[in-house]
């Protein structure tokens, strides 16, 4: 980042922690924009009928988004597997008791 | 055992219990002054309690003589919130209130600094430990108070102007912000000072945009609908409702267990419920009790579901939870509202008064289909 | 000793420079150092150490089992006859209501958690918990929310809506006192206890580990309270969410189980077993694991089938999570939700029935001593075989359809819960006593004790299932001679037969808290180490040293303690001796860590969780004290980030003249 | 040793014993073990071979540990081998249970989904529950005669082997609907329509008790279900549909009429019954009480309950008549109502006098404030003993 | 807040530091919490007795902007990580501020379209939908907020060098929540405002 040039550079690259994740500035700044694209797409379904993909697109848009802050911004990608364990379970967790509860309001008669 | 400290607090604490009693005895039991004084009286007990357990860290054969009073802002502030309290007892409940805070608070200040300041010799010291004491309390209040009235500002802007522009002006000021703090990291030789400056002129204006936008009140079209109440027409003609029937819903999602499905199909109407094997013409719902019921458009045409609540209604009693009870309660009808082809809608509705009762019967019907009417019949 | 490690006096006073002011301000700062007495009353109260919170723990939750016990007794009263006059129906309500509350989340809840606070670090060689200053928060959230779900019997009438607390029979219009509030509020406030601590514990477990304990090394209570923790972990926010609507119905007119609005009762039933079921396998674990260290000591032999043990209480955990709704088989799911999680719940039997195999072939072949603790343990696993068979007769989902709701019911679940999870419990008691005291309970009157609950849980509960299956309702206030029946299984005969029993057990139970008193008068220490266990937390004194372990062992087996003390022989397989537990722990003493850092006691934990009360009240009686309340909290959560987790020098004492430290004496 | 058998034993008793003994010495009318109707039946064959299976493996688990108790109690034995388990035991040990289960659930699978079904059904029955008694509403099926609604409480009455669906739902709280003799218990929940099927072999009354909580008077909140044969539910339907016959002019019967339209009729609906004026008098219970509800007392002396089947309309004997009564003369018995001889007139004469005293009610006006002012349950009408006279001659006469 | 004990300076059994697992299991533990408001509002969305319907008063081109603010935040959060990482205290600072300048906004905005919407006839008693929907965008509006206090008071408290245990990790933590409160947003901006036309 060239935030650093006017410091004593070498002072700073001297006392730098080990960065585990290798992601660069210019390389969140991507992600962000890939984000921000997506945000736009899903908000183009609101004006455009997308017909029967409307729902599953927005979903899968949905994912994307969610999985890319979660494995780039909160570094899962990189990190120990066992934190994606922690996080995936209670996600995971969440999503099946929940639809599974939703559902039962469903059955017999409508 | 007892020193200054604890004596204060001490003689601060029988104070308030007198108080606490003389509240109860003269003026009322256990109301809202009852429980504030009581808590005033328990967080006093509690200081005397902590003051006295710590010791209050100094012996009174030190030497004190040398310690220096500064200068303090919180006899001042003290006298603002004894004027807003009684401006509050002869203009309004909330400068009362606020003024009740304001005392407080800078009481507490004063008592802390009061205190710090004999605390040691040293006047760093001194410093450091009021800042160890009130700092915790001081830096959330301060932010969330200034948070809060930026929050605040920004939002009255929001609801002052239009709602296309609300949309533009979030963005920009987001962007600004995005802008901003981009600039002052790439140019990390700015002054610091300019950088607060930037930042101050900036809360300012948000703050002075949001006096402005109090100034101006709410955008036409939300006076408008908080006014006359936009959303809760009812309407239960052929036609479509300008703000009711904005978007209708083309699914229901998650009901079961209805009392009964009133099908329109082919342009006639049928109720379905569960344990009779062929659709009904008749229904009987549970008197004063709400029941719910799912129209179903099979039509082509958009087509709404009215049910009659008939002529007790007018009599007075509770309306239904569909209506809001006023100009409309005497048409004595509620409905969906208008939905197409293939959709489908829910009406909860409480019938208070048995069919007997009624001039005419209950019937669940669809403006625009002539001759088919659902009876509700309420035992 | 402090358990800070600072330099010692000596060290310090000759670092003073010559002609330093007699007056230093550091010493002055009485109000704003940091707690760091080792003894006294105050060491309780700011202590972040996780045996004191875990003894602490334990002595809450001993206060409210006898509060529920007293209210069990008093229902048990009430129905002993018919048209019962003990209580009135308000009152009866209310006191079946607490006496659930109070003994999930009052009583089995924290007196898990209080064995799993102390034992949990000393099991896996640990000086203390990951997280020492939420430790003591959770303790004193759970105190809070305890006297706050309490407070109510004295502020208009106790919750009366069921521990299950049915939306809409817990509506304003329907509970109007304010029990239902303060229930809400002090579970929530309890919540907060269970999560921090479940992500404390998970923390510690996964990473404070002695050097050479893998996880499949690991003791079977460790694991079993991860699992626990695990659960609570996922299942405290769905009760927080249910709580949070419940709250906002009542108090700020939200309509979430209004009828008339079209809400849908069942909403809540689901977010509170989705909640509830995983609390059952939370209450019921912790004892399941106790269990697991107490027959392979007493049966001198390693636990059967370890993995089998330590896999199937987590399927227990994973299983639990998809069958929840069999607590709703009877409120109309349909046949299809009905079906699916008839057959889940039947595939958690296999799990909990594997256990129960493994505790028998555990001690199968091998050197059985009856002592208490296995008396105990011995007694759950017959008593919860017994609970568990019964409840697969209501796995099958119409067979429920006749029984839910009725005494069948309660009788399965306290002979899971009782016979289960407090018999547990109380092995647990007889077993770590002389850990946590230095000094062994009356083994003679353990005896005592032991016998008179079992006979009088089976008194009590034994002929609950006659009553539930002759049609006898649960939370019926009073039942009557005309539908009590004739012949052998008359309800009349029954219910005065458990209510008989119920006195058995209150009597076995006194005997317990008799022989607490009489071994805490007694002046005999404990030995070293009295039963000739096998886990670690017995590689140190009794009571264990504030740092736990002079030095962190090795560890190189499951059992590491037992395989220090004995070794097989090569060819007869038989165990011999090979060295004492005193020569065990001399070897550690020998290489004591010579910096051990503890971390300080802390104001801040108890200032946190005495604003929670304080919230809740303002919140049914008057906002502005809420916002006082928030306040407290936003001071404390401040206090708290801006204290480093050890205190700095100046925080402690200056050795006064005289060799005394200055304020160690207080009026 | 002796003590862990003994335990063990125990054991047997609590779970399986009842097993054995449960089919002869009883005569609890909520005995869930003895089916009187198709549905209980299904679940009764169901659920013996379950607890039949469950009392044996306890039997089992209890004999294995008593055996190790008594084989391997330290009797100074050395320290044993240090084994670890068997896992080719542990798998059998694993799969066994769970092969057992696997064949219950396919039974339990069937059970279900046949005890769900709605589409054979022969008659229709509205159920509403509310705080702390059952409506019962016949909606109209000329099939069965019942040309207009009929509506009733604290009995239900229905044909016997005829498949009876209830459609069930509540007014205030959840209430749950249970016959153990004819089906297991089905939720009325509100806002929702829950369905129980229902069918009796042969004539008679089956006791059941509400047995979801729902708050003061949930203990006291029964229900009774009493199947008549075809040509009796016929007569039973013609008698709930015959027109109102007001009480003869001069008599303390008419005078209790004028009693109630003052007071009762506030809440309870007697269909027919004229004010002085010749308008018909219409109930307002959704003015007075929270439910919304009051008990029909059109027919009341053709039931045999009242107060949400807490009380009897009969005295003792007449009630053990009818209760005990065979198949053939059960309907016949039944049919004859309530006369004066037979009249339970103490219960009757204090709930009149004051209901919340013998049943706990929410009727304190101190604590309304959340209902507007409306009860729950019925209050005490502060009537002199004389009304009280009036009433009961007057109710006898709603036959 | 984040804790650290002694016990962070020597190695742990996993490799992993203490906060950054609690911090996790935490996150995971939030799932199920925000998982059962979005049920409730999803069970509840269609179910108006009174006042308007999702659709009638959802405002669309608001909310995305709202949501991208958001999105926004989260890039500057990142990058304040970052520079915590390398010992940037400017960056830190400045990062960590605009962060929680864009989180007031987007707290302004949301504070902005409650108004709106209660004064369009949706009150938090009106009906279920605006029961469940108020507590759902309600409890995500005060993680925000509780989110935008950390993040100023920890500039404040970094400002005076006070910071107790490692400041990049602190400030990884605060990152961890504020990225967990986004994607939070993310379901609820599709499952909520976008999906029920």
């Amino acid at each position: 980042m060239t935030t650093e040039t006017a410091h004593d550079t070498t002072h700073q690259s001297a006392n730098v922690e080990p960065v585990e994740h290798g992601m660069s500035t210019r390389g969140y700044i991507v992600i962000a924009l890939i984000l921000a694209a997506i945000t736009a797409l899903e908000v183009s379904t609101y004006y455009v009928d997308f017909g029967p993909l409307f729902l599953p697109s927005l979903l899968i848009m949905m994912v994307i988004k969610f999985v890319m802050v979660v494995s780039y911004f909160m570094h899962l990608k990189f990190d120990n597997k066992l934190f994606s364990w922690l996080f995936y379970t209670g996600l995971f967790l969440a999503v099946g008791v929940y639809i599974t509860a939703l559902a039962t309001f469903q059955f017999f008669l409508r | 055992m007892f020193k200054v400290g604890s004596k204060l607090f001490l003689g601060l604490s029988g104070f308030a219990s007198f108080n606490l009693v003389a509240y109860i005895i003269f003026v009322e039991r256990l109301a809202i002054g009852g429980v504030a004084l009581s808590m005033v009286l328990a967080a006093l007990v509690g200081l005397t309690a902590i003051v006295m357990l710590i010791n209050e860290g100094d012996s009174e054969s030190q030497p004190r003589d040398n310690a220096l009073t500064g200068a303090s802002l919180w006899p001042l502030m003290t006298v603002v919130g004894l004027m807003l309290l009684v401006l509050g007892l002869v203009v309004a409940q909330i400068y009362f209130v606020l003024g009740i805070v304001v005392v407080l608070a800078a009481l507490a200040e004063w008592l802390v600094q009061a205190w710090s300041e004999s605390a040691s010799d040293d006047p760093a010291h001194n410093e450091s430990a009021r800042q160890r004491l009130l700092h915790p309390i001081e830096f959330p209040v301060i932010a969330t108070l200034g948070l809060g009235v930026v929050i605040f500002s920004f939002s009255r802007v929001m609801l002052a102007i239009s709602k296309s522009a609300g949309a533009v002006v979030f963005m920009v000021v987001a962007s600004l912000v995005l802008l901003a703090g981009s600039w002052f990291a790439l140019r990390p030789a700015l002054k610091g000072a300019l950088v607060s400056a930037i930042c101050v002129v900036g809360a300012v204006g948000i703050v002075a945009g949001g006096i402005a936008g109090a100034g101006v009140g709410l955008r036409t079209d939300l006076a408008e609908a908080a006014e006359e109440g936009h959303y809760l027409h009812r309407e239960c003609g052929v036609e479509k409702s300008k703000y009711f029937d904005k978007k209708a819903m083309k699914t229901l999602s998650l009901r079961s267990n209805v009392t009964a499905i009133i099908e329109l199909r082919n342009g006639r109407l049928s109720a379905v419920m569960v344990g009779f094997g062929e659709p009904q013409q008749r229904v009987t719902a549970s008197r004063a009790n709400p029941v719910t019921f799912i129209f179903r458009n099979f039509d082509e045409a958009e087509r709404r579901m009215v049910a009659s609540l008939g002529s007790a209604m007018a009599a007075g009693a509770a309306a239904p939870e569909t209506t809001e009870g006023d100009s409309h309660a005497e048409k004595n009808e509620t409905c969906t509202q208008l939905i197409p082809q293939g959709a489908e809608q829910a009406l909860t509705v409480k019938y208070d008064k048995p069919s007997v009762a009624q001039d005419a019967p209950l019937t669940l019907t669809v403006p625009g289909v002539a001759g088919q009417a659902i009876e509700v019949f309420v035992p | 000793m402090a358990i800070i490690e600072r330099p010692a006096p000596g060290i310090i006073v000759p670092a003073l420079p010559a002609g330093t002011p007699a007056i230093t301000p550091s010493r002055t700062f009485g109000a704003l150092k940091r707690p760091v007495a080792s003894t006294g009353w105050k060491s309780w109260l700011f202590t972040v150490d996780h045996k004191k919170l875990g003894l602490m723990y334990g002595a809450t939750a001993m206060f409210f089992f006898i509060v529920g016990g007293l209210e069990a007794v008093l229902i048990r009263l009430q129905l002993a006859a018919p048209e019962g006059k003990v209580l009135n129906a308000d009152l009866y309500n209310q006191m079946f209501t607490m006496h659930a509350t109070t003994m999930v989340f009052l009583f089995v809840m924290p007196m898990a958690a209080g064995f799993a606070n102390y034992f949990v670090p000393l099991q896996i060689g640990a000086r203390d918990v990951a997280f020492p200053r939420i430790n003591a928060f959770g303790f004193w959230c759970l105190l809070a929310g305890g006297i706050v779900v309490n407070l109510a019997w004295f502020l208009g009438g106790a919750a009366d809506g069921g521990w299950f607390m049915y939306a809409p029979n817990s509506g304003p219009v329907f509970s109007p006192s304010r029990g239902v509030d303060f229930w809400t509020l002090g579970l929530q406030i309890a919540g907060i206890a269970s999560l921090t601590g479940a992500i404390n514990l998970i923390v510690t477990v996964l990473n404070m580990r002695a050097p050479g304990m893998t996880l499949m090394k690991m003791p079977v209570f460790t694991w079993l309270i991860t699992v626990v923790q695990f659960l609570l972990l996922f299942a405290i926010p769905v009760i927080t969410v249910a709580l949070f609507l419940l709250t906002f119905q009542r108090s700020f007119g939200a309509q979430f189980f209004d009828v008339a609005a079209g809400a849908d009762p069942l909403l809540w039933q689901h977010l509170f077993w989705i909640f509830g079921h995983p609390e059952v396998y939370v209450l019921i674990l912790p004892s399941f694991g106790i269990v697991s260290e107490v027959l392979p000591v007493f049966s001198r032999k390693p636990l059967f089938g370890y993995p089998f043990v330590v896999f199937s209480g987590a399927a227990i955990g994973f299983v639990g999570w998809g069958v929840w709704a069999h607590h709703m088989f009877a409120s109309g799911l349909g046949p299809v939700s009905v079906a699916v999680f008839s057959v889940a719940t039947m595939a958690i039997a296999v799990p909990t029935g594997v256990k129960i195999i493994n505790w028998t072939l555990t001690m199968w072949g091998g050197k059985l001593v009856f002592s208490t603790a296995m008396k105990f343990s011995v007694g759950l696993i017959v008593l919860f075989t017994i609970g568990g068979l019964s409840g697969v007769t209501h796995s099958v989902a119409p067979s429920d359809t006749q029984q839910t709701d009725t005494y069948y019911i309660v009788a399965h679940f306290h002979y899971v819960l009782f016979g289960g999870a407090i018999f547990g419990l109380f092995s647990g008691f007889y077993y770590w006593w002389p850990k946590m005291f230095g000094k062994m309970l009356n083994e003679r009157l353990g005896s005592w004790n032991f016998w008179f609950m079992v006979i009088g849980m089976n008194m009590t509960f034994g002929p609950m299932h006659i009553l539930g299956l002759q049609g006898q309702p649960r939370r019926m206030y009073q039942w009557t001679e005309a539908r009590a029946g004739e012949g052998f299984f008359n309800i009349a005969f029954w219910n005065l037969v458990a209510s008989i029993g119920s006195l058995v057990l209150t009597f076995g139970i006194l005997l317990f808290l008799i022989n607490i008193v009489i071994t805490a008068r007694s002046k005999v220490r404990a030995p070293l180490d009295p039963w000739n266990a096998r886990s670690l937390e017995w590689m140190t004194s009794s009571p264990p040293k504030e740092h736990n372990f002079d030095s962190i062992p090795h560890v190189h087996h499951l059992d590491e303690f037992f395989h220090r003390k004995y070794e097989e022989d090569p060819v007869t397989h038989t165990m011999r001796e090979v060295a004492t537990a005193e020569q065990v722990l001399a070897e550690l003493e020998r290489n004591a860590d010579t910096n051990i850092h503890m971390p300080s006691p802390s104001y801040w934990p108890l200032v946190l969780a005495a604003g929670l009360p304080i919230v809740s009240l303002g919140i049914l009686y008057s906002i502005p004290v809420a916002i006082a309340g928030g306040l407290v909290i936003l001071y404390a959560v401040y206090g708290w980030a801006l204290e480093p987790s050890v205190a700095v020098e100046g925080d402690y004492e200056e050795p006064s003249s005289n060799g005394h430290a200055v304020g160690t004496t207080h009026g | 040793m002796m003590k862990s058998r003994r335990l063990a034993l125990r054991a047997l008793a609590a779970t399986g014993a009842a097993a054995f003994l449960g089919s002869c010495a009883t005569n609890a009318p909520q005995d869930t073990w003895q089916p009187k109707g198709p549905n209980a039946k299904m679940i009764d064959d169901l659920q013996q071979p379950v607890f039949a299976v469950a009392g044996i493996i306890g039997i089992i688990v209890a004999a294995a540990v008593g055996f190790a108790i008594w084989r391997y109690k330290d009797r100074g034995q050395p320290i044993p081998e240090q084994t670890h388990g068997k896992p080719a035991l542990e798998i059998t040990l694993t799969v066994i249970p769970a092969l057992i289960l696997a064949v219950v659930g396919v039974f339990t699978f069937r059970v279900i989904f046949d005890l769900a079904r709605t589409d054979d059904t022969q008659l229709v029955i509205n159920v509403t529950g509310q705080q702390w008694w059952w409506e019962y509403d016949y909606p109209v099926q000329n099939e069965w005669g019942i040309t207009q609604p009929i509506i009733s409480s604290g009995q239900l009455v229905m044909p016997v082997g005829t498949k009876v669906l209830l459609r069930e739902t509540s007014r205030d709280v959840i209430h749950s609907y249970w016959i153990p003799a004819l089906n297991g218990k089905r939720d009325a929940v509100p806002g929702r329509v829950h369905t129980l099927r229902l069918e009796a072999d042969a004539p008679g009354i089956y006791a059941g008790q509400c047995t979801e909580f729902c708050g003061l008077s949930h203990a006291n909140m029964r229900m009774e279900a009493v199947a008549l044969s075809n040509e009796d539910f016929a007569k039973w339907v013609a008698g709930q549909q015959a027109a109102y016959q007001p009480p003869a002019e001069g008599t303390l019967a008419k005078e209790g009429e004028s009693v109630f339209l003052n007071q009762c009729v506030r809440c309870h609906q007697v269909e027919g019954l004229k004010r002085a004026d010749g308008t018909l008098a219409i109930a307002a219970p959704d003015e007075n009480v929270w439910s919304g509800a009051a008990p029909n007392l059109t027919k009341l002396m053709s039931r045999n309950t009242f107060a949400g089947a807490m009380f009897n309309l009969l005295r003792d004997a007449c009630r053990d008549d009818v209760w005990r009564a065979d198949s053939a003369e059960f309907g016949a018995k039944y049919l004859a109502g309530v006369d004066e001889t037979c009249l339970n007139v103490n219960d009757l004469r204090a709930w009149l006098r004051n209901a919340p005293e013998v049943k706990p009610m929410y009727a304190n006006p101190a604590l309304l404030a959340d209902t507007n002012g409306k009860y729950r349950g019925m209050p005490n009408l502060g009537l002199s003993e004389s009304d009280i006279d009036k009433l009961v001659a007057y109710l006898l006469t709603l036959k | 807040m984040a804790e650290t004990t002694t016990h962070d300076a020597h190695a742990t059994s996993t490799g992993l530091s203490n906060v950054k697992l609690g911090m996790w299991l935490f996150l995971g533990s939030e799932c199920l919490l925000f998982g059962g408001l979005i049920s409730t509002y999803m069970l509840y969305r269609g179910r108006v007795s009174d006042g308007p319907t999702p659709e009638q008063i959802y405002d669309i081109p608001f909310t995305s902007v709202s949501s991208f603010v958001l999105l926004m935040s989260s890039l500057t959060m990142v990058l304040a990580v970052s520079a915590a990482h390398k010992r940037d205290d400017r960056g830190t600072n400045l990062w960590l501020t605009v962060t929680a300048l864009l989180g007031a906004t987007f707290v302004g905005g949301q504070v902005y379209e409650f108004t709106a919407f209660y004064n369009e006839g949706l009150g938090f008693t009106t009906s279920l939908f605006g029961s469940s929907f108020y507590t759902l965008t309600g409890f995500h509006g005060v993680h925000v907020t509780v989110g935008i206090i950390m993040l100023l008071a920890f500039v404040a408290i970094n400002k005076r060098s006070r910071v107790p245990g490692s400041k990049s990790e602190t400030v990884e933590m605060i990152g961890l929540y504020w990225h967990f409160v986004d994607i939070v947003w993310i379901i609820i901006f599709t499952l909520v405002y976008l999906i029920p036309v």
